[in-house]
């Protein structure tokens, strides 16, 4: 095991990669910019190192000064926790060529992974369910409409060349077909010079379900269930819940699976997220998250894994300390993510904290770095506490949250508790029963 | 006190003023007159604004020298623009770059700061006498640590 | 100073203004006449010190009246003893015990304060008129409510 | 299920009933003291009743005010937490009879259990192990000698009509016996002028071991495992955790289904916690607590169950929502006291709190009334908040406890913080190896 881990991270997640190593015994070092000096995990860390500069260029995104950092603490693992650095192949190559840890996947898997054309490829090889649709441009309108026949309805024609919606049809119903399709041609000619279009299947109310692997590189692959992060507000989660209420056991056993079997024939190695739509009881991948995500927790409340203190293992060469069978769920957890932004206008809010209060009790965590006095510096991102409840049923769960959004006070700045106060009013949302769009939706009507 | 006497624009333009030079109270007398402005700022307020500090933090960050503190505001202090180790010499059989008392110009190097097995010279921000070198040679130094005062 | 020459327009006036400005003080002095208002604001109140007021809280309590405060510093006010129901008058259909400007003696009763089935009878604590009856019949009180002031 | 639920309690206690009627939907009334005016669960009660001066015997314990805040705000169940009125026979007789629901067990089976020689024989009775001796006084040697044979060594031989340890004998082998019978018939004889002494097995070093139960009243009765409370100080409990570092899983069924055989025979019902000294793989009955323990949080974090919720469930006449069989027991949990006294001299230490921050992140709970600024009054007890860790081991348990305490920052008071601290990194306590005098030997060491 490792004797310090280099945190390469600030705000929350610092502070949670800094309490799984203690708990593991692993001195920790947190690197920060001149901005974060008064950070709690900067406080709290063994050793501290300031690296550069408020702009995360010069900072948490500088490689040298963070193997610097790693050079004159003696610190044997880099964990890049989420954002900056964390997908970022380069960086893992970099950081295992002089000897460290890198404390995630393999470079390798980093890179493909990051490759979106690539990725999808990948993954659909592996068995992973993909957006059916043409494998690239069609030309031939006969070929289309055959083509459109195995894609189903309702669809999207979309020119070849195309970009911002100009020579783009969705089309509803066969009958509509050849028309749309000699449409699209006809706009696409004339704004691209090219008339090759291709063809999508269209998802008009998706939900966004991802599913939490850890593998640890010798083939062996295990699921952790799903999360539903359909909440989103301009295409940022807002919200997750686990499980989803929208699969039952037997979809998140078959998905879990298919998954599971994808990436044990590439090795996987440490966490990674398995992003998918969802509609009408079908998986559509969107990408692979090669890291720690945000909302982890959700899934450390409903399976009892510490996530992290896993990683963390596998990354010093220890075995997964579980098989599949010895996962199961319990109860059902929720994560709001807490900003420092007004509720409604969602104008950021940096500045100083006054009183800082967090919910306790049955059920209850809050990952953060706030403190009362402490100056939220504007330089990052927004996002300044997790609440996430566990609660023994999704409506349990939700009378909690509640009930802990009443108590949470974080005074002098704007914070968006308010919005989760009302978002977990609405008959919709207590119902289970939305969507990627019905945040913004609901927001709209809002106004 | 005859009604409406009072000068209303007067009063506005010295709250203003408070909120300018954060005065908390003014006070004018004028032959007969006397006008007394107070305003009981959260700034008056002492202990609610100092930062929490935690037991285990107090313990755990090495408290900067008050010293250091000050110098870094120093005209002449040269911060270091980078994380690594610092060295008063090229090489261990070289002389140091500068001693106390040369005299330096800008841009000549005055010492290097290896990070990731590279030599980094750096150089004097500007034409000077080295009055004090603040690092041991062969230690580590963090981004912006004061490391000599050239004045 | 004589019964009603003050000048409530203009105290009402600055009073707008403490507002407008966030004053917490204006004091006036023009030949003979001096006048000062203060207002004792949540952000003079030491910030520090002040209790946490969670969201939820400042919705849940209901802030006890500021006049309340005083009248229970008051030198005749008659404090509630118990918890329970309180009353005007020993049932529906008698009289008060007592109206606003009777002369009472200690230990008479003036009201009945129900609790448990039982009606207690709360005696004056001195003797004096009845200036302020605080309560309005067959309404809940809380220990320490203040109930009538007699001086 | 009660619409509105009185709180009769203070502190701690009461914000954990104020957040479980929350999260069931039941509005709360906090009855206070003119020193609790200030306190958390006062401020997110639905309403609130001031019922009385600072002394406990005007406010918390003034039956007739707390029944008068119940008619004047039309509360249908009144909970009394533990300590003040939550034991006593006659508030639940009155309380009930004035036509309330009293949260809690029958007013018969408080005041049986309440009388400490009834309870004794009761429990005997119904099949629960006692500390074995002689029914009463024995006046014969040779009877004497025959008992303590069946008793066994070591033992205490004590005067009937004694006290303060005169006539008192311990005798640690059979040998010994006659001659230390003898002595102590002289002993008493001179002190009492009355010769009859009685016997009784002698612990040395026993654990303080207590079984969670709960009953529905029909019959049903489910225990919860146990909680080890042996480190002790002045007999006030001051760390527990579950399970027990001394017990085994068989041992554990094996007491558990006494204690429930037991306690189904009287139809128990509400929460109810047998205590036992353990020695030696023997339980010994010390006392039922017919009432929420201070230390149910340890029981929750192990079980996943949420103890006051189904005891307010019960109260308002549901049936139990679980069996034994969908009891399971999930890693280890500790409980630490955190008290306003100094850590070392134990002086208690109320007045006002400066900074205050909760440890939080995975596995840590923290239940408290206290805040920032709060001032904590001189009138009551010094507990003022207890933080509950849960790991999947107890090893992990004790690694994030260990974290926990490092993070907790409550200014302005002394808190036994440190001594906590302390105490968790001692050998014999990291082996699990202390008794009910482990801590007290402990201190006197330190001193």
């Amino acid at each position: 095991m490792f004797e310090k881990v280099l945190i390469a991270n600030r705000g929350e997640i610092a502070l949670r990669l800094h309490r799984a190593c203690r708990e593991m015994g692993i001195k920790t070092v947190a690197v920060h910019s001149t901005a974060d000096s008064d950070a709690m995990h900067v406080r709290l860390a063994d050793e501290s190192v300031c690296i550069g500069p408020p702009p995360a260029m010069d900072s948490y995104l500088n490689m040298p000064a963070i193997l610097a950092a790693a050079e004159i603490t003696g610190a044997e693992g880099i964990h890049p926790g989420y954002g900056f650095l964390s997908e970022n192949a380069d960086f893992a190559h970099i950081v295992t060529e002089h000897g460290y840890t890198f404390i995630g996947p393999t470079e390798q898997h980093i890179r493909t992974m990051g490759d979106k054309i690539e990725a999808k490829k990948m993954v659909r090889d592996l068995g992973i369910p993909v957006v059916p649709g043409s494998d690239g441009e069609v030309t031939d309108p006969e070929e289309a409409v055959a083509l459109a026949e195995d894609i189903g309805y309702p669809l999207l024609i979309k020119a070849a060349s195309g970009g911002g919606g100009r020579g783009m049809k969705l089309v509803r119903q066969a009958s509509e077909f050849a028309d749309a399709l000699a449409a699209a041609r006809r706009e696409s000619k004339a704004a691209f010079n090219d008339d090759a279009v291709y063809i999508e299947r269209y998802l008009e109310q998706p939900r966004h379900i991802e599913i939490q692997v850890i593998g640890d590189g010798t083939g062996k692959v295990v699921h952790l269930g799903e999360r539903d992060c359909s909440l989103q507000r301009n295409n940022q989660k807002v919200l997750e819940e686990a499980p989803s209420p929208a699969l039952n056991d037997a979809v998140r056993q078959k998905i879990g699976q298919t998954v599971v079997d994808a990436l044990s024939q590439i090795k996987y190695t440490s966490l990674g997220t398995v992003e998918f739509l969802y509609e009408d009881g079908e998986f559509y991948f969107i990408e692979m998250n090669t890291r720690l995500q945000v909302e982890h927790p959700v899934t450390e409340a409903i399976t009892g894994i510490d996530l992290v203190r896993e990683q963390i293992r596998i990354a010093a060469g220890a075995p997964l300390s579980f098989s599949q069978e010895d996962i199961s769920f319990h109860g059902h957890a929720i994560e709001c993510r807490i900003n420092a932004e007004h509720p409604t206008t969602f104008v950021p809010s940096p500045g100083q904290v006054g009183d800082f209060h967090a919910p306790g009790g049955l059920g209850v965590r809050v990952d953060s770095g706030l403190y009362a006095g402490y100056r939220i510096p504007p330089n990052y991102d927004s996002l300044i506490a997790k609440l996430v409840v566990h609660g023994t049923t999704r409506n349990d769960c939700l009378m909690r949250l509640s009930r802990a959004l009443e108590e949470f006070v974080i005074g002098g700045i704007d914070v968006n508790i308010p919005l989760h106060a009302d978002v977990i009013q609405q008959q919709s949302f207590i119902d289970g029963d939305y969507h990627i769009h019905w945040l913004e939706e609901f927001l709209g009507h809002h106004k | 006190m005859a009604k409406h006497e009072v000068d209303k624009d007067l009063i506005r333009t010295l709250a203003a003023l408070m909120d300018e030079t954060g005065l908390s109270e003014i006070e004018i007398e004028n032959d007969d007159d006397r006008l007394r402005l107070v305003r009981a700022t959260a700034a008056a307020a002492p202990v609610a604004v100092a930062p929490i500090a935690p037991i285990a933090m107090a313990a755990a960050a090495a408290p900067a020298p008050a010293g250091d503190a000050d110098l870094s505001k120093h005209p002449g202090a040269l911060l270091s623009p980078i994380v690594g180790t610092a060295y008063h010499a090229a090489s261990p059989d070289a002389a140091p770059f500068v001693a106390i008392g040369d005299r330096v110009s800008a841009g000549q190097t005055v010492l290097v700061i290896e990070a990731m097995k590279t030599f980094n010279e750096i150089p004097s921000p500007s034409s000077g006498v080295v009055s004090q070198i603040l690092f041991d040679n062969a230690t580590p130094v963090e981004y912006g640590d004061v490391l000599m005062i050239i004045e």
